[in-house]
């Protein structure tokens, strides 16, 4: 029995935000079945793999899957085959390449690291098969190597995210970033777009800080107890995922601080965090949606029909703030 | 001159191991280096074939000054070592361990495997040992391991070969192989340092003698002048009784009391087979036999340390059910191993730890371990066994090899027990420490424990044992008693049994 | 040779023997100097507690490992073991506070049982027989708690973590207590004193008399109760329960706090407090990093030359 | 390190043989019983799959099987692997002949360090190498930018190695068994295999028996570095970058698979044919897994730990019931 299970879970009543593509520039570059040389077939009876990277033991990670999986079973997808590479790269790359082995039709790949994808493609062209990689971008030719890109932009939710950190700050204070692991692109780009942001809009802010969290709430909490008790002075913190940030709000409990003498700034958009906010403790929380099952299977289904679809599919990231974040809690996850 | 030292010392931490000695070896001559335990005869050597570098003093070396780095150096040298513990790697083959490190290779630079086996074969033949050298030497009774040792240093085109206690697992007929082999090397002016303290063999073959104590040389000069009695009150420091061994016969009339042990068919597949015997109490009982007879695993059985297959074993009337270590202690079973090193002491652990070690929970104090209980009891067995440490708390690691072995006695003695079996005990042990270990059997017997005696020692066996059980290939071949207790009839009778 | 001579040979050796004593208390007083020195606020109450709050889990988990260490074993699973816990914690707050933390502490003594029989009766090499439940453990931590980070509120609980007793972090109460029993343990009870018999000399313990397996199998239960203890401590200090993350690598983490402690890895030999003074060290080395905002990389490469050092120092010459 | 060994009483070469083939036992059955079971193991293509995966794996636990033969142990291997790629990716730019050397010579330097601190200061090889293993690691990281520049391939004949093919079988596989093929040899046919073994089974030994113990040891240290180093360039050259967030774990898996392949973790004994049976073990296990299509990644661990465990008791009672007079 756990601690709540007394209580219902009125939240979960609440319908799960889909994914909106954002408003594709003109004249962007699409791709089309036989630009890729692929076979038009019938997604139904097609056989589809899809290979997540990290175990499902975060929101994000759980809601991906579970979209993926729950959207296959609405369109009567039967030979959806799953793998997890449990963080673990060489285990990804040669998990896609058994499911290639193994004749699927379709992957969808939710990868691990944009870079080393070579033997994959050379081994997924041979046998035509489109790739989908969703919420991280695989650094190679669209529309050649893989299909498309579905996901978000990380540099601008980075960039978001810096401007809901001047706005929480008026434009002043010192902030401290607590980066999530190192060597991923995630990390990286969700870093240089917040810094290059502040540079822009709020140049007295002065970032005097940043330490990996490795997104964890351990680390998170952890980083922000030493930072606290180091730097007095910090009057923000920009969490590069919802959980450092969790961690921090428990630090600056610990440290004896009040719900918005440091303002959080932080991305993804999980329950806790976007609670956080209905608490007073979390300013701003950029969301980074993760329920790519609809959208994966749209553009697969316009594919294989013979339409064109976007190399690049942005989608639109919601944001939460005191305005809107006790009524659209339901859309977290 | 072959080899020489000059006042050479060599320190470990908190001791002198050498203080300022001098030796000299020439061509062709058998020199034994004797002393009690601890004297720093292996350290002497270890100097001398380049394992420790000397902290002062000089190494000449067929008359040019000489250091070696290491064994290898000494070895390309021409001084070749038997070590006191066997030196090999039981893992591997016998024909490797006779060639590691100079192996002979064929044409593409591999090993020739062939070649190996086919010289080990001869080789090893000329000693007597004849074995499948593919098997792991590790498989092989420790005699013939000795054997491949001093095959391997042999071998090579040696100028002086030597040997720290070569005979000390060796059964008489090896030692007599290993005598021709010396006699041999002697013919061909090789020079031969040898460490013993078994003092007959140094009669026999050593030309010359140096004896050292606690480090420091007193004494050096030929065998031929140096009566026995002299040469054991200059190794000791004091003068000796007329005795080298000090057993005393037990009296027949205390042996009648019921059997404190008795062994009825113990059996062990694929070693020990149908073995019976039993022990009175005060008495000792001799286990003979070669090595390899099987008599270690029966000891180690009784001891609970051995599968047995069938058999009871009982003490003091009462059966052990399902041995195990653990009960046969409990049932008053203490068991030396023959093993003191691997299998005895803790040598990371103090005396006082060591000797405690078995009787732990009866040290408490509120379910506390009590060191002034502890203490009382180290106290007693310290004086009474008469065991030279600094304090109760030097790591066993750091005492003389027969101290070593007394605390081990002690142990087994705290733990209260009826039956004492004991295993090699005065193995690797000098003449004095021997002569009291021994007398300590006698002094123990005559309070009433049974005493199971295993030695490859014949005279020790024999002078020790009032009743001698003999055992061949696991077997009981035949019991000896009363006058039959000597060392002619226990080789009578396992030569008897080999036909 | 002159007299001279020896008696500096007998003090160098004397210091030698002194220095593997004293060698991680001497790096954390160069530490904490350096610190005085370079880092601001340093100096303060608050700065202590964060330090000895971070090291807390570390402390007790290394605890545990040195006993194993002493047995000549190691344990691998020690950070699966703290997830099991972690995860059982919000499955049972229901029930209260005391029936999560004995659940927690149940799975422990399972886990405990499981590596000690593998290693005592089996027979595998402990880094074999903990490693199954390294790689299983936290899988089946991770199942139970359906992959969910769960956040707990039960205030009680949160009290051990989070909660002060005489102005003292209490979970600095309760690792400052774990750490005078395992001391008790190995000086004052027949089990310790067994344990580096054991360690010391396997075969010897046996022919001894000494029940080996059941002290074998008592150290990995304690090793692992210590464990499931860091790990329940944990959830209480994050306020939640992540059973993929909670002790994430801790086993190195509490293996080079043992070493660097100065407890030999060839058994035989337990340093209670050395082993706590090198977790506090890796955590001051890691402290010290973090405030001075150095990246991961410099982090990593000066806790390797930290370790060597410190083990350099500490090791101890071959005797025998 | 002395007697702790068990002595086989009975045929040893029977139970050292079972020891050895118990793995292969193993992945046999294993392999017959998925054949029949799982028709997307029968093709020829997964098993192409298995088998490149396997070789970097398999150059590393080569490595390991050495030092480990020595009584020694090697954690720094994943770390000398990402290094390994990332150096490899990045000397690419000056060709195939840099993107090997630069790799081999770097990770050899590191071998080498962890084998003179061994060996000269007597510090134990865990804690050696646990130093080497975040040593490499933040190395890697300072020198790609904390791992957040990944360096591209950029000379082809090195990307040919990764991912072309002889005769239909994968160049890298062809240098996987070519090397293990040397590694037998080395072992059992020439004096520094001897050597190697001798140490392992008795350190004091080998060093009074004459054997150059120190440099033996060093040059473990430096082969495991090198192969290593290998093993990360050739996944470079097949994932056609230096990625940076590979490898935590892959030590310990190296251990698993040398131990399974029946090599003592206390030295002196250990067969590479039965460590290229434990790579291979773990790799089918892994395909297996997957074969099976929908199992939840968390009961992945679950059941790759149990098996694990099954292996290791299974093959502890297959030796035991060989040596051992009766139970
Ligand atoms: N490596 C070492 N470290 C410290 N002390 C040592 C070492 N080797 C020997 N000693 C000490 O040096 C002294 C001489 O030892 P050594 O082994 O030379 O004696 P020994 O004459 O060979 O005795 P035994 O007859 O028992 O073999 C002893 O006190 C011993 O404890
Ligand atoms: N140290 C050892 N190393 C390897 N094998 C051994 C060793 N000791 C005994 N053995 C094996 O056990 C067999 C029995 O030898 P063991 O020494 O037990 O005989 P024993 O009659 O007890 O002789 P002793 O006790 O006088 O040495 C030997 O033939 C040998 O195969
Ligand atoms: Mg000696
Ligand atoms: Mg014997």
């Amino acid at each position: 029995k756990s601690e709540d299970s007394g209580a219902t879970g009125g939240s979960s009543a609440a319908p799960a935000a889909t994914q909106v593509v954002a408003s594709a520039p003109a004249g962007s570059a699409t791709c089309t079945a036989d630009q890729y040389g692929a076979a038009k077939l019938d997604l139904k009876t097609a056989s589809v793999g899809f290979s997540q990277s990290e175990k499902e033991a975060n929101p994000f990670r759980i809601a991906e899957t579970q979209s993926i999986k729950d959207e296959a079973a609405k369109l009567g997808i039967t030979k959806l085959k799953t793998a997890n590479a449990a963080s673990q790269f060489n285990k990804q790359i040669s998990d896609v390449e058994q499911m290639i082995d193994s004749g699927v039709q379709l992957l969808v790949i939710a990868p691990l690291n944009s870079d080393g994808w070579d033997s994959v493609f050379a081994k997924a062209a041979a046998k035509h098969v489109p790739i989908i990689t969703i919420d991280r971008k695989i650094n190679a030719a669209a529309c050649k190597d893989y299909l498309t890109f579905i996901g978000s932009d990380f540099a601008e939710q980075g960039k978001r995210a810096a401007d809901a950190m001047a706005k929480a700050l008026g434009n002043k204070g010192e902030v401290a970033i607590l980066l999530g692991a190192p060597g991923n692109n995630v990390t990286t780009l969700r870093t240089s777009g917040f810094k290059d942001q502040i540079a822009k809009v709020a140049p007295d802010i002065k970032i005097t800080f940043e330490q990996t969290g490795n997104f964890s709430r351990e680390d998170g909490q952890k980083v922000a107890e030493q930072l606290l008790q180091s730097n007095p002075n910090i009057n923000g913190i920009y969490g590069e995922n919802d959980e450092m940030a969790l961690g921090a709000i428990t630090a600056l409990k610990g440290a004896g601080k009040k719900a918005g003498d440091v303002k959080i700034v932080s991305i993804d958009g999980t329950k806790g965090a976007v609670q956080g906010i209905v608490d007073g403790w979390v300013s701003a929380v950029i969301e980074s949606n993760p329920r790519f099952g609809p959208l994966a299977f749209a553009t697969a289904t316009t594919f294989f029909t013979g339409g064109p679809v976007g190399q690049d599919v942005v989608i639109q990231d919601r944001a939460y703030d005191e305005s809107n974040a006790k009524t659209d809690i339901g859309s977290a996850y | 001159m072959l080899l020489e030292v000059a006042g050479v010392s060599k320190n470990f931490p908190g001791v002198r191991a050498l203080d300022g000695v001098s030796f000299t070896l020439q061509p062709g001559e058998v020199h034994a280096l004797v002393g009690e335990n601890g004297a720093g005869k292996s350290t002497l050597i270890k100097v001398l074939t380049g394992v420790y570098q000397p902290d002062g003093g000089e190494l000449r070396y067929q008359g040019e000054p000489a250091r070696f780095a290491t064994p290898l150096d000494a070895q390309r040298a021409g001084i070749s070592t038997i070590y006191q513990e066997v030196n090999l790697v039981p893992l591997m083959s016998v024909a490797h361990n006779l060639f590691l490190g100079r192996e002979p290779r064929n044409r593409f630079g591999l090993l020739d495997e062939a070649r190996m086996v086919h010289e080990a074969t001869e080789v090893l033949a000329g000693y007597g040992v004849r074995a499948d050298v593919r098997h792991r030497l590790g498989t092989l009774a420790l005699g013939a391991q000795q054997m491949v040792a001093l095959a391997r240093a042999v071998m090579v085109d040696a100028k002086v070969v030597v040997m720290d206690e070569p005979t000390s697992s060796l059964e008489p007929r090896e030692v007599e192989t290993l005598f021709g082999v010396i006699r041999d090397l002697h013919a061909r002016g090789i020079g031969i340092v040898y460490v013993s303290h078994r003092l007959d063999e140094l009669y026999k073959i050593c030309d010359a003698v140096t004896i050292l104590r606690d480090g420091k040389l007193v004494h050096t000069g030929t065998m031929a002048g140096l009566e026995r009695r002299k040469l054991v009150s200059l190794m000791i420091g004091r003068e000796f009784g007329e005795d080298f061994t000090s057993f005393t016969e037990t009296p027949e009339s205390v042996l009648t009391g019921e059997p404190v042990l008795r062994v009825t068919g113990l059996t062990s597949r694929p070693r020990l087979r149908d073995i019976t015997f039993e022990v009175r109490p005060g008495e000792v009982v001799g286990l003979g036999g070669l090595l390899g007879a099987g008599r270690s695993e029966t000891i180690k059985a009784i001891g609970g340390a051995y599968p047995v297959d069938s058999g009871t074993i009982e003490v003091d009337g009462v059966t052990l059910t399902r041995p195990s270590t653990v009960r046969a202690v409990r049932a008053g079973v203490a068991t030396q191993p023959e093993d003191r090193k691997a299998e005895g002491i803790v040598a990371g652990l103090s005396v006082r730890d060591n000797i405690a070690l078995a009787i732990l929970p009866r040290m408490t104090r509120f379910g506390l371990v009590s060191d002034k209980k502890i203490d009382a009891v180290v106290a007693t067995y310290m004086s009474r066994l008469r065991i030279k440490a600094a304090s109760p708390d030097q790591l066993v690691g750091d005492l003389s090899g027969g101290n070593q072995q007394k605390v081990l006695l002690a142990r087994l003695l705290a733990t209260g027990p009826k039956v004492l079996l004991l295993d090699e005990p005065t193995r690797g042990i000098d003449v004095g420490a021997k002569a009291e270990v021994q007398a300590l059997i006698d002094e123990l017997a005559a309070e009433g424990l049974g005493v199971v005696l295993v030695s490859s020692d014949a005279e020790e066996l024999v002078e020790g044992a009032d009743r001698v059980v003999v055992l061949r290939d696991g077997v009981v071949v035949g019991v000896l008693t009363g006058d039959q207790v000597t060392t002619e009839d226990l080789m009578a009778t396992i030569a008897e049994a080999a036909e | 040779m002159t007299t001279e001579a020896l008696r500096t040979g007998i003090d160098l050796s004397r210091l030698r023997k002194g220095l593997p004593r004293c060698g991680v208390y001497l790096a954390i007083l160069l530490l904490i100097v350096y610190n005085i020195v370079f880092t601001p606020y340093f100096l303060t109450l608050s700065n202590l507690r964060i330090q000895l709050i971070q090291a807390a889990p570390v402390v007790i988990v290394a605890l545990g490992m040195a006993l194993v260490i002493g047995t000549e074993g190691i344990d691998l699973s020690v950070g699966s073991v703290m997830a099991l816990a972690a995860a059982l914690i919000p499955l049972y707050l229901g029930y209260g506070v005391v029936a999560a933390i004995l659940a927690s502490l149940a799975a422990g003594v399972a886990i405990g049982l499981i590596n000690g029989i593998l290693v005592a009766k089996v027979g595998l090499q402990p880094i074999v027989a903990t490693l199954a439940l390294f790689v299983g453990g936290r899988g089946l931590a991770v199942v139970i708690s359906e992959g969910k980070l769960k956040d707990v509120r039960n205030e009680d609980f949160l009290y051990l973590g989070s909660g002060d007793f005489l102005r003292v972090p209490v979970l600095v109460w309760i690792a400052a207590l774990l750490v005078l029993v395992v001391a008790f343990v190995v000086r004052r009870t027949v089990f310790g004193r067994r344990l580096l018999a054991v360690g010391g000399n396997r075969p010897a313990a046996e022919l001894a008399g000494l029940p080996v397996k059941r002290v074998l199998i008592g150290v990995y239960v304690l090793c692992a109760v210590l464990a499931s203890i860091a790990g329940l401590l944990s959830v209480s200090r994050i306020q939640s329960s992540d059973a993929s993350a909670v002790g994430l690598l801790i086993e190195l983490s509490a293996i080079t706090a043992v070493v660097v402690g100065g407890t030999p890895l060839t058994g035989g030999r337990v340093r209670v407090l050395g082993t706590v003074a090198g977790a506090l060290l890796m955590q001051l080395v890691v402290a010290t990093m973090i405030k001075h905002d150095l990246p991961p990389s410099t982090t990593e490469m000066a806790q390797a030359v930290i370790i060597l050092v410190a083990v350099y120092v500490a090791r101890e010459r071959r005797t025998r | 390190m002395t007697m702790s060994v068990p002595l086989p009483a009975g045929p040893s070469r029977l139970a050292g043989a079972v020891q050895r083939q118990g793995a292969l036992a193993v992945l046999v059955t294993v392999v017959v019983v998925s054949l029949a079971t799982f028709p997307g193991f029968r093709s020829a293509d997964n098993a192409g799959t298995i088998l490149i995966a396997a070789a970097p794996p398999m150059l590393i636990a080569l490595g390991m099987t050495f030092v480990i033969i020595t009584g020694g142990i090697d954690l720094s291997v994943g770390s000398l692997y990402v290094l390994g790629g990332v150096v490899a990716a990045w000397a690419s730019q000056y060709g195939l002949l840099a993107a090997l050397v630069a790799p081999l010579l770097l990770c050899g330097a590191i071998g080498v360090l962890n084998g003179v601190l061994i060996a000269r200061t007597g510090m134990a090889p865990f804690i050696v190498t646990l130093a080497a293993l975040l040593g490499a690691r933040g190395l890697m990281r300072s020198i790609s930018d904390q791992g957040s520049t990944t360096y591209l391939v950029r000379s082809d004949a090195f990307h040919e190695l990764g991912t072309g093919a002889l005769f239909g079988v994968g160049y890298q596989v062809w240098l996987a068994a070519g090397l293990v093929g040397a590694g037998i040899v080395v072992l059992n046919r020439t004096r520094f295999g001897h050597a190697v073994n001798a140490i392992g089974g008795s350190e004091d030994a080998a060093a009074l028996m004459g054997l150059p113990v120190r440099r033996i040891k060093i040059g473990v240290y430096l082969l495991s570095g090198l192969l290593a180093g290998l093993a990360g360039a050739i996944n470079a050259a097949k994932l056609g970058s230096g990625v940076t967030v590979l490898g935590s774990g892959m030590e310990l898996d190296a251990i698993a698979a040398v131990v399974i392949g029946g090599t003592l973790l206390t030295g002196g004994s250990g067969s590479i044919a039965g460590t290229v049976a434990g790579v291979l073990l773990l790799g089918v296990i892994q395909n297996l897994i997957n074969q099976v299509g929908d199992v939840n990644s968390n009961w992945q661990q679950v059941i790759s730990g149990g098996f694990l465990a099954a292996v290791v008791v299974a093959q502890t009672y297959v030796v035991r019931v060989r040596r051992a007079p009766s139970p």
